[in-house]
């Protein structure tokens, strides 16, 4: 990867160069770049998908795919996106790698579980990966009852395995992260010195393991319903399709929160590094994660406000996901105090973390009317809470994904990524999001269903918008993909810590040797400890630390 | 290999071998109590009886068999929460079922 | 239909305007909390920009009051959206009484709607104007779900179970009707429309088409056709079955002790599963009729049972059980 | 840098960390383990609330005889079990592997039992899936399926806990005869324990939930 003509340091990227030497690599650091390339691929796969259904509905009419095969895509679409993208993207990547530098450990825990769960990842993905090829899979990505498991006639039981098996590696993931981080952390470091993206990975961790095994089961008694006739949800073998649903959201209404806590840790981090300031309550972010953790697992039920399911028990969850806010809430206010009289660069991490915030709290307050059972009977399963997922996942989770890998890509790579080009891309992706997503709260208002194919005429507009927006967010995601490649080979060299940021990861080279530290760090000072004159300090690049690298 | 063996651990007291027998007697009584009380026809307290009865083993196993009574308070911790999500999981969706 | 380009759906049912002011007052929320938010991020962002000569000494500031206040203010905020909505989702799942009764039966990937005097229609559906409508619904195969935008409700219809779905409809015209439940290859296919006419239209509507039999005659049919007669009224077996008159609407003691309301989720599974409730006094005699009877065919017969209870049909079992005051 | 040797992994310090990460990792997995297990009991519950009559005629086809027996089968490998730990704990190797063919042979025993019941419901026509011919007066058919679905359902998925069991305690003796569960690599057996007394745990509540539904003799329906 890393050329150069001058010897360089031992570090985990050089120590060997052999296939094996990947494959088989016990060290976190390197199981996180396999991750990387990983999930990427299948970004790359959920995001085709999503074009093919982006084009699609640029007409009311069904010319471009046939019904079924629009159905297969936006359920491809959905799956991969969830189980093998945004689930496993920053705590497997940015976690993997992370955590045990933040903690000033040598490894996790238990790398070899690490390693495992990378291989069940993969070997699920494979799984799904054949399903699409042999002809794909039409259930959406809720697998609802009865039709998965006895009406839907296309590869169900593939894509099951798929997601079961890849269920066990985020299970093994979030296993391995609550043992390190009990057991692993550098003498003097207590937890209230822990950076806040370690709070944010544990309370993740947390929900993986308790809310993944239940899914797991809901889709094994699919699958056994759908294979051997064992009838647990179909009535017309005296089951109750309702208890699926109960089952699949206690696991994946949590699952949302798996899917933007770690962006939340993330962005407090950027947020410390770039403002250069201890991030404003400290504390009330660190619980705030474990509150959402487990007021989240009280909520899934907003998700059936109109299934049956008996009013009161939707009141209970109406009631539970207001409260739920309520850390949400804590943060983005927390976020927003720490800019006060704060230094501010606007480094391109920075960027995402500042859209991440905005975009987050528009995600969220759609939320709100969602989780409100009078509004939700009328917007359930339409454009809306499409929009208002997307506005969290993709506008949230995902920037701040991005930032995450700009932000550590010195540390994982030894380069810098081009400053120029990064910049504009973050604004792109900014940009051309909302113009996708924000037509889809109109749409979803005035009526139109999600999981449509074609659709009443009068509502072309809009789609057209959003299908153009969709568009110009392809290409925004297009450049880091060609700039971060490029700048493994062409990028300046990265110091050991080029943004002035605070945490043991940046006490160490970049890219940092196998066993992660020289010498056992030990923790003395309190954690974002920056000193003031930093705070006065120029942008890196005004200093000139760092050329400013433009394409 | 020889020096960390000593304090190899600290954390796991383990309980005298006369314990486990006493557990393990207990633990039979139980079972007869439960199959015994199944020939009353109580309903609809049978189910209430069972499910008392089991968990009164369970814990039976927990804190002795495996140690959680010797263990910190993590472990406790750890231990329990299982039992506790899956009262959350329980009781909300048997108060759909009870409701509707 | 109207097809121009607009923000907000139409408003044609009682509830509509209702739901459209939660909306309304949820946007304003939003709008106000968003705004500041990003007011407050970009004025900080600018005025602290690193390398700006501005004061940044970190004074005592109100830590804990800042905590609280936002986590108070938020709150209250909610709660009051909370205890809005709660007030008319309770509206949404309950019809008033003496509300017109369609049934609808729904299948991959079609809705087929039963009127009170036996007009069946598949896809469109007719209603008056001003008359509140409640349609009763089952599922032939998958999960389905009725959806009409101008009215603002929607109810997933489920296979093996009733729900029922109401609305007023308050402003004559032709309005989408959608399967909102993902059902299969052509679930967005599976749409319809809602006509909203003159009750005086209705009505001529109704003559106008070749009439149906009515369900409750279509089900007097049936019952004679399965020999229920046999056992349940006139000689024979009589008295060894519970009686049907005046059932509906009733409360049912059981063997076991406890009582239900005779309604129609009663009446549906006493003919499918008998023993699932046996009727104290009664021996379970009856045999299941599983598999050997449509959908609409037990609904009709459900029909049949109701016009035996004159009293109680009229305003519908859920309205005897809450005059009765149960719970 | 710490010294480390064959016993201690590259990432640790020493052995009462490695010790505490291993434990602490194996409680956290049968957490897992639990929620997996309780999605199964939820189903249980639904359908038992749904079809109590079902539930009771059901369960009075069960052998308790056989299901007391095997309760009392897999509570005394328990029992063994845990003075297998102890024995590891206190190095006494020769007890260990003793111990540890004791809970293999009760482990088998138990799967036994169990196929020859499994067997015997095949006979009876009380298999609801995978084609077979199923039994039962129609107006109980959908309740009991649903409770023999759940039967084989829930004891199935604990066998294949029990095999799983069965399959590392055989590692151990292997290892153990190698001299190597003695002193610092006790933990494994105390994990194995663990495993081993959680999957007994789940038959304690299998065990009344199918067997002991409703009184004997006392006729429903
Ligand atoms: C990362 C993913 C993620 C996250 C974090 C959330 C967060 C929330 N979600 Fe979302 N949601 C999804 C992903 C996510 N959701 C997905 C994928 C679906 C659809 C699944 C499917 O059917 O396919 C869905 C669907 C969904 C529904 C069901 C809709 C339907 O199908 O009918 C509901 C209903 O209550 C809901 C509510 C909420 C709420 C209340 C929050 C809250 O946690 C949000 C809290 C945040 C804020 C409120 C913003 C920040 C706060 C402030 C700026 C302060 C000011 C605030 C106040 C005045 C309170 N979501
Ligand atoms: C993490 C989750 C995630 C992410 C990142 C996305 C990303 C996107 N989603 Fe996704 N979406 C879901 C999760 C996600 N979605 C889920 C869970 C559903 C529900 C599924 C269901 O109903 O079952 C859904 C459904 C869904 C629908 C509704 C389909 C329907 O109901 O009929 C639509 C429609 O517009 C849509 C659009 C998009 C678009 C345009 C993007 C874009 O952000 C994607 C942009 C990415 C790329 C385009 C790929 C990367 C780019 C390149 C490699 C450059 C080269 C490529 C090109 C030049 C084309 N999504
Ligand atoms: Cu019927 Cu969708
Ligand atoms: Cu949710």
């Amino acid at each position: 990867m890393i050329t150069s003509s001058s010897p360089q340091p031992r570090n985990y990227l050089n120590v060997a160069y052999t296939v094996s030497s990947w494959l088989f690599t016990l060290d976190h650091k390197r199981i996180a770049i396999l991750y990387l390339l990983g999930i990427t691929f299948m970004f790359v796969i959920g995001g085709l998908a999503a074009t093919f259904v982006r084009l699609e509905l640029m007409t009311p009419q069904g010319d471009l795919l046939e019904s079924e095969t629009y159905n297969k895509l936006f359920t491809i679409h959905g799956i991969i996106m969830v189980f093998f993208f945004l689930i496993p993207a920053i705590p497997a990547v940015l976690g993997n790698f992370l955590l045990p530098l933040m903690l000033g450990a040598r490894d996790l825990a238990l790398p070899r579980i690490n390693l495992l769960s990378w291989y069940l990842f993969m070997i699920g993905g494979l799984f799904t990966i054949w399903a699409i090829l042999a002809g794909g899979v039409d259930t959406g990505w809720t697998f609802y009852t009865p039709y998965s498991s006895t009406y839907s006639n296309t590869y169900v039981m593939a894509t099951a395995v798929g997601v079961f098996v890849s269920g066990f590696s985020s299970i093994l993931t979030g296993l391995n992260f609550i043992v390190t981080t009990h057991t692993m952390r550098a003498p003097g470091q207590t937890w209230f010195r822990l950076p806040l993206f370690v709070w944010s990975m544990y309370a993740t961790s947390l929900i993986q393991i308790l809310g993944t095994p239940v899914v797991a089961v809901a889709i094994l008694l699919v699958g056994l319903e759908r294979l051997f006739g064992i009838g647990i949800f179909d009535p017309s073998m005296g089951g109750d399709p309702l208890l699926f649903q109960h089952l699949f959201w206690f696991y994946s209404h949590p699952a949302v929160y798996i899917m933007v806590l770690p962006a939340f840790g993330v962005v407090s981090e950027l947020v410390a590094t770039f403002s250069r300031r201890r991030p404003f309550g400290y504390a009330f972010i660190g619980f705030s994660s474990f509150a959402i953790a487990v007021l989240g697992f009280l909520v899934w039920g907003h998700h059936m406000f109109t299934s049956g399911q008996s009013i009161y028990a939707g009141l209970i969850f109406s009631m539970i996901s207001f409260l739920v806010a309520i850390p949400s809430a804590i943060k983005v206010f927390n976020w927003t105090a720490t800019l006060y009289k704060a230094s501010i660069s606007y480094d391109t991490p920075m960027l995402y973390a500042l859209g991440f915030i905005g975009l987050f709290t528009i995600g969220g307050l759609t939320g709100l009317f969602l989780a409100a059972a009078a509004v939700d009977v009328h917007v359930h399963d339409t454009y809306f809470v499409v929009a208002h997922f997307h506005y969290i996942m993709v506008g949230g989770t995902v920037m701040a994904y991005l930032g995450g890998i700009h932000y550590w890509w010195p540390k994982m790579t030894g380069r810098m990524y081009p400053e120029g080009w990064a910049r504009f891309s973050a604004i792109l992706v900014f940009v051309g999001f909302n113009l996708t997503f924000s037509p889809q709260f109109v749409l979803g208002y005035l009526g139109m269903p999600r999981r449509y194919h074609v659709y009443p005429e009068e509502w072309q507009v809009l789609n057209v918008m959003s299908s153009a927006g969709a568009s110009i967010l392809a290409v925004g995601y297009f450049f880091p993909l060609t700039y971060l490649i490029w700048s493994l080979r062409y990028g300046p060299k990265a110091p050991d810590n080029p943004f002035g940021a605070t945490g043991l990861e940046w006490k160490t080279p970049s890219p940092p040797p196998t066993y992660n530290f020289d010498e056992q760090p030990v923790v003395e000072e309190e954690v974002y400890n920056f000193v003031p004159e930093d705070t006065e300090r120029k942008p890196r690049e005004e200093r000139g630390e760092v050329p400013h690298a433009r394409a | 290999m020889n020096a960390h063996q000593e304090h190899a651990d600290s954390a796991d007291h383990h309980p005298a071998v006369s314990v486990y027998y006493v557990v393990f007697t207990a633990l039979l009584i139980l079972l007869a109590a439960t199959v015994a009380v199944a020939q009353l026809d109580l309903e609809p307290l049978n189910f209430l009886a069972a499910a008392l009865v089991a968990t009164a083993k369970a814990l039976l196993i927990m804190l002795f068999f495996m140690h959680v009574r010797y263990s910190p308070p993590l472990i406790w911790l750890v231990a329990f929460s299982g039992f506790a999500w899956l009262l959350i999981l329980f009781a909300i969706t048997l108060a759909d079922y009870f409701t509707r | 239909m109207d097809k121009s380009f607009r923000l907000m759906p139409e408003q044609a049912s009682s509830i509509a305007p209702q739901i459209d002011a939660l909306y309304y007052f949820l946007i304003l929320i939003s709008t106000v909390m968003s705004v500041l938010i990003a007011f407050l991020i970009i004025y900080f962002a600018i005025k602290y920009r690193r390398g700006s000569a501005v004061d940044r000494t970190q004074g005592a500031h109100h830590f804990y009051l800042m905590e609280i206040a936002w986590i108070v203010g938020p709150f209250v905020v909610v709660m009051v959206i909370f205890f809005w909505s709660a007030r008319l989702y309770f509206a949404q799942a309950r019809a008033p009484a003496g509300a017109m009764e369609i049934n609808c039966v729904a299948k991959q990937w079609m809705w087929k709607f039963q009127h009170p005097q036996g007009n069946t229609e598949i896809n469109d559906l007719h209603v008056p104007l001003g008359q509140p409508v409640k349609i009763r619904m089952i599922s032939e195969d998958v999960i389905h779900s009725l959806y009409i935008p101008a009215f603002r409700v929607k109810q997933d219809v489920l296979p093996g179970r009733y729900t029922t779905i109401w609305f007023e409809a308050t402003k004559v015209g032709q309005y989408h009707l959608f399967c909102a439940e993902y059902c299969g290859a052509k679930h967005s296919e599976m749409r319809g429309r809602v006509i909203v006419l003159e009750p005086s239209q209705y009505e001529a509507w109704l003559a106008g088409r070749e009439v149906a039999q009515p369900p409750e005659v279509a089900g007097r049919r049936l019952f004679d056709q399965l020999r229920c007669n046999s056992c349940h009224v006139g000689s024979g077996m009589a008295g060894r079955c519970p009686p049907l008159d005046n059932l509906y609407g009733s409360t049912v003691r059981l063997q076991n002790g406890q009582t239900v309301l005779a309604d129609e989720t009663y009446i549906r599974e006493s003919i499918l599963r008998p023993t699932a409730k046996v009727v104290a006094g009664f021996q379970p005699l009856m045999p299941s009729y599983e598999g050997q009877i449509s959908e609409e065919g037990i609904l009709q017969l459900i029909a049949e049972i109701k016009s035996m209870s004159p009293r109680a049909s009229e305003s519908g079992a859920d309205e005897v059980k809450a005059k009765e005051g149960q719970p | 840098m710490p010294e480390h040797d064959g016993a201690l992994a590259h990432q640790f310090h020493d052995y009462g960390q490695q010790r505490r990460a291993a434990e602490l990792a194996m409680w956290v997995f049968l957490v897992t383990e639990f929620m997996f297990f309780g999605g199964l009991f939820l189903a249980y519950l639904v359908y038992r609330y749904r079809y109590p009559a079902e539930f009771a005629l059901g369960s009075q086809t069960m052998d308790v005889v056989l299901g007391t027996i095997n309760t009392l089968v897999l509570l005394t490998s328990s029992l063994t079990m845990a003075l297998a730990v102890h024995a590891a704990t206190v190095s006494n190797r020769r007890m260990l592997i003793l111990l540890l063919w004791g809970t293999i042979f009760l482990g088998t025993v138990f799967l036994g039992i169990k196929a020859y019941e499994y067997h015997h419901k095949y006979v009876k026509h009380h298999v609801p899936f995978a084609g077979q011919e199923f039994h039962a007066e129609p107006e109980h058919r959908l309740g009991l399926a649903t409770f023999y679905n759940l039967y084989f359902l829930m004891t199935g998925v604990h066998a294949l806990h029990m095999i799983i069991g069965i399959g590392l305690m055989l590692v151990l003796v292997v290892a153990a005869y190698r001299g190597g569960l003695t002193g610092p690599r006790s933990i494994v057996v105390h994990n194995s324990g663990l495993y081993w007394h959680f999957v007994d745990l789940v038959w304690v509540y299998l065990f009344p939930f199918f067997y002991l539904v409703a009184a004997r003799g006392g006729g429903h329906g």
